[in-house]
């Protein structure tokens, strides 16, 4: 299994790993590093697809987390084992801080039947349902109460100090499905956390056409919720909102809404050159890079060298491409071998006249 | 003892709640003392408490809790009110649910139970038989019990495949049917039954229409006609093979539904029976359904949007004199 | 023309109406007396159809507005000619302060051919689009959107000084159509009023099994629009409050949410007994009759006197009974005369085989 | 000079605003620079300002709101982003434009576009047919052009129509169709077009699908055979008189959709045809469909699913040898 994806058997490790800095605040610092790493690997990762996606070598489209690595990985790293998680089409880092497994990325991207949907479906809809990773479907807002469901559940079955955790844009937050499954959580009194990263653009939709309030957060009292802000950018401060948010869940309070400002660092998806994004725009400070800023201050404050650093991306990167070749060399699905079957009980599946 | 269709859902939910902790409710207003718009959970949230939950007025989050539910192992039944406002979930039944096990090789055993068909002065928007749009799109089964036996053990089949199903139940039936006692077994999931034998013409149907049809061959045995009566039961999958048997037997078709005319449970049946079974029809078949408008509000209209005894048989003396 | 149905076309009479009692406050007055008679009005004729419901003569289900008639005669009474309304299942008093004829419902109740809406669709359902009054479909939330349409039109036609209100019940709130059509309003800047009432049930489901907030008003400042409350049983504080919501949506500030606490005091249809509701909330500040209060106003304040009021329910009563038996005369429908037509477009209706 | 089937519904979009006041777009990232998903409104927020108008992720209340809009006299034309998110405002468009005729008189002339059909690593949701799905209902017009004529005048048509128009354009057809230049005049709407003439069977399919028969009907014609391929051009109202006219000629019919299998166009097809045209038939009627799962996501896979010339050519052969 390669390193940087070992996932969510690692949650019991991240206690126990040596510290990897000299400081004197090693836990913090370590899951510092640890977030970092997970949005490195994000960067890295989707750097490739998005090459490969230029050489044609991708099946379907591509969609970039970019500038939301920070948001999205401390989304996945404060989940433990038996907890859930619902990702959107940015959240790479925290798929991966998760536990999803890289070769599981690179096979969907490249259409190896041996990928997670066998190339039933594909890329950013992949998901993991039985390790608790929910495959979304395009519509947005549709996966909010699957969570809720999946938490209810739970419950029922007498499972104790879980929780889920599930992501948005600040497009999706104006879906009457989002609303439907933001209340009904609510009143299901279920222990969940959204995370909505507004990046300013829903596509290529400017905020103003989206909604008319100051800040998503002002729907957190209106459902009941407890609601958090962060400069999505800032690591630190994903990492603590992020955290008490799911510790706050975790214990009974009400649901939690944590808005992230950030900008989305590229296009909507590769094919999209974002030249709607005004000039101006990019140089407010939620236009920051996040992995940028990220690694300045780990150089800044000593957590790792320059060599380290470099160390960390060559190792990244060599895990990235070893993945790409083996899904290269894996076969695609054929038609023949399919056994098109929309129902899992054969007797039911209907056959109308051809 | 005489038991109702709409006792016999009540019982099945009731041995299901009971039989399987795997099983809970999920609708509106179908808790406390009140259950249900029309009592089909009536006393089930007394007797088990926690499992039989009242929801907001959120059509799409109820379906979507339940298929959250169903990955995690639960057998979730969500009662909608109508099934016309079922079209506030069409998103997460089809889209969601029904894509759910070719996407990810995970099954999502939901029930939704719609109460659906007309009744008396109900309008457009609590009359609706939606079994036409649902089985059109792949991943689901659709469910149309006729009987107050089928109501019960089709229920109970429902939850226990692991698949979305969708029960069409039909309101009109819920108070008109009754039946001695429930059955001890069950007719085999998705296959159709002949309810009347004949050797002269055969009516396709479902639902409340297959009483419609029983009726008009009753009449039209005093003219010496033998009409055989097939009710689907499920209508996806479509039982092809025995609607294709009856036509062997009488050579003609008539398919009845209470729905819209394009398209649908009619149209599909007689696709199957003409590229099927062409050489089997002596006659061209035909099929009723109801008229191409909303459905009307005031009872004098209703009546006549809808197939009823009178218009099948015209209908089936037409195919019989051809 | 039934007087307690003028309707609309008195928006410039009410100015020159003559002062209905002595007091120094004759344009206050006024207008609570006018409000007051809307309620009573709404109040006889829902007492006398639910009667007709009881005797077997309804066409449909029957579902009364009982304790709601103040704010919803408030919903009626600040509407100008080229205003809109879209009303809801409760809004009898509403519907006729803005103009509805009495006929129009007591036709479509009983079922007359001469109705609004023909046979085709019933009772709560009606609406005179021609005269701005939607005609609501059974989706909760459906005709919010609806009316941001009407507004955006008007304005894209030019006309000016027009404002929209639309109806829900808190049941309402929670699907996703209604949080949709309060969005986009807000993103379209219409002026729009959105009275809320929160009669503590939606059919049987009380409100914890609805919503988790403190009051459903919160969700104001998540849509950006301006938030009010009121004691929906006191006819003086409904009329303040949804009169300053008019006139501040007419003056171009934001959308306007306005949240109305009172107790439905009947079943949610005549076919429900409501034997749900625990007897104590029955004496809640929220659980008084409207009616009742204003009438006890008017006579203590002296607006007018016991014999004045009794002339009032006297007229009144006698209007519906005209108008009851009207209708009662009228034909029904009749299917060989209905021509079947789901488009007004006849060389495109369908002719499936039959 | 040379038009794509996407160009000439942006044209079709440009002179309908520059003459018709009462027209505007309204729909997701159709406005600024950008101009759309799929750039059918590239140009035209800039040409006509306050008028091509982006809207939240909200598919229901777009389409609430071009009713409201309609109802005060507008034209308005909603831009799904994809047919299959408008799954969300399927409410909207059936239970109330659908309805809106028939219960209050007053049409509600509401036009909703909806990119529809496959393309290649699309997926489940973004490459769904659903105009089986809104036919079914009554009080909508549902449109299915397949050249780049008709999806320039038929859009036209479509705005000026009083009723609510769904609009099916083929995101296949987008780019790979092009004509020499718009027509003039408009082929009458409602009316199914006899795209090539023939004797020995009739094709009846509609959208992208008519280019895959006429792919089969030259194919075939190497062997002797003369297919005649008809182009329903609108599925509702669907032209039955010019279909049976066909097959009067040709004694054969194969019905070809890209749609799921149960029910839909196909269904409807031949159920006419067998109802109506029983003798005209002189061998059983067939029909091609995509298969009944989700819309896989791999091209290996997704080439499978649909109807394709191979596929298509196959099934002729069969009718053609009965
Ligand atoms: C219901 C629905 N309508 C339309 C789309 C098409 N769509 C995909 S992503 C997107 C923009 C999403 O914006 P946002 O939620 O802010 O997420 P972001 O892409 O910015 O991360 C749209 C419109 C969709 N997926 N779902
Ligand atoms: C989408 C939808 N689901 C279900 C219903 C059935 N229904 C009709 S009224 C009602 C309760 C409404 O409660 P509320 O909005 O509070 O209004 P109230 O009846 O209390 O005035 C329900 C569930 C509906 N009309 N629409
Ligand atoms: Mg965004
Ligand atoms: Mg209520």
């Amino acid at each position: 299994m390669l390193q940087a994806a070992a996932g969510k058997g690692k949650s019991t490790t991240k206690k126990t790993a040596p510290a990897r800095s000299t400081s004197s605040k090693p836990k913090v610092h370590d899951r510092y590093l640890e977030a970092f790493r997970w949005m490195l690997l994000s960067r890295i990762l989707e750097e490739k697809l998005a090459s490969l996606y230029r050489g044609g070598m991708i099946v379907g489209g591509v969609y970039l987390g970019k500038g939301q690595e920070a948001v999205s990985a401390a989304c996945g790293m404060f989940l433990q084992k038996g907890d859930v998680f619902g990702p959107l089409i940015r959240d790479q880092a925290g798929r991966s801080a998760f536990g999803e497994p890289l070769i599981d990325v690179v096979r969907t991207y490249l259409g190896s039947v041996k990928g997670p949907m066998r190339g039933r479906d594909g890329n950013i809809h992949r998901g993991r349902p039985q390790e608790n990773q929910l495959a979304m479907i395009s519509h947005l807002g549709a996966m909010i109460p699957v969570m809720v469901g999946k938490l209810m559940a739970k419950r029922m079955k007498g499972e104790k100090g879980f929780v889920g955790l599930t992501t948005l844009g600040e497009g999706g937050m104006q879906t009457g499905a989002s609303h439907e499954g933001l209340n009904i959580a609510a009143v299901e009194q279920v222990p969940l956390v959204v995370v909505v990263t507004n990046n300013h653009w829903a596509y290529s939709t400017p905020n103003e056409r989206e909604f008319a309030c100051a800040n998503l957060v002002d729907r957190a009292i209106g459902y009941g919720y407890e609601g958090h802000t962060i400069d999505g950018t800032d690591l630190n401060a994903c990492l603590e909102v992020v955290e008490t948010a799911v510790k706050r869940a975790r214990a009974g309070r009400p649901p939690q809404l944590v808005v992230a400002e950030v900008l989305r660092l590229a296009g909507h998806g590769e094919h999209d050159d974002a030249s709607y994004v005004p000039p101006e725009m990019k140089s407010q400070p939620f236009a920051q890079d996040p992995v940028a800023r990220t690694e300045k201050f780990i150089l800044e404050n000593g957590l790792l060298d320059a060599n380290a650093l470099q160390q960390m991306r060559a190792e990244i990167s060599r895990q990235v491409d070893e993945a790409v070749s083996m899904a290269q060399q894996e076969d695609a699905p054929h038609a023949r071998e399919e056994d098109w079957r929309g129902l899992s009980t054969s007797p039911l599946i209907d056959n109308p006249s051809a | 003892m005489s038991v109702t269709y709409l006792e016999a859902i009540r019982e099945a939910q009731t041995q299901l709640l009971r039989d399987d902790e795997r099983v809970f409710i999920y609708g509106q207003d179908i808790a406390g003392k009140f259950g249900g718009a029309f009592k089909a959970t009536k006393g089930l949230a007394e007797k088990f408490p926690g499992r039989v939950l009242n929801t907001p007025i959120s059509e799409d989050a109820m379906v979507g809790t339940a298929i959250g539910a169903a990955l995690e192992g639960m057998r979730p039944i969500v009662e909608m009110q109508f099934a016309d406002f079922s079209s506030i979930a069409l998103n997460q039944i089809l889209n969601n649910a029904g894509t759910h096990f070719f996407r990810t090789n995970v099954p999502v055993p939901i029930t939704v139970r719609l109460p659906s068909g007309g009744t008396k002065g109900s309008g457009p928007f609590h009359s609706q038989s939606m079994e036409g749009l649902y089985s059109h799109y792949p991943g689901v089964v659709v469910m149309t019990p006729a009987t107050v036996e089928d109501a019960y053990t089709m229920l109970i089949d429902a939850v226990a495949i692991d698949d979305p199903v969708i029960y069409c139940e039909h309101k009109y039936l819920y108070y008109h049917l009754k039946a001695d006692a429930l059955p001890k077994e069950s007719f085999p999931v998705g296959k159709a039954r002949i309810v009347r034998p004949g050797r002269d013409l055969t009516i396709v149907t479902y639902s409340a229409m297959v009483h419609e049809a029983l009726a008009v061959a009753n009449e039209l045995r005093n003219d010496g006609f033998e009409i055989e009566v097939v009710d689907l039961r499920t209508v996806k999958p479509l039982d092809t093979a025995t609607v294709l048997a009856s036509v062997a037997r009488t050579g003609r078709l008539l398919a009845v539904g209470e729905a819209f005319p394009w398209g649908g449970v009619t149209a599909e049946v007689i696709a199957r029976v003409a590229t099927e079974g062409f050489h089997l029809l002596d006659a061209a078949p035909a099929r009723i359904n109801a008229k191409d408008t909303p459905i009307p509000y005031h009872p004098n209209l209703w009546s006549e949007h809808r197939p009823n005894r009178k218009s099948i048989a015209v209908k089936a003396r037409q195919i019989l004199a051809e």
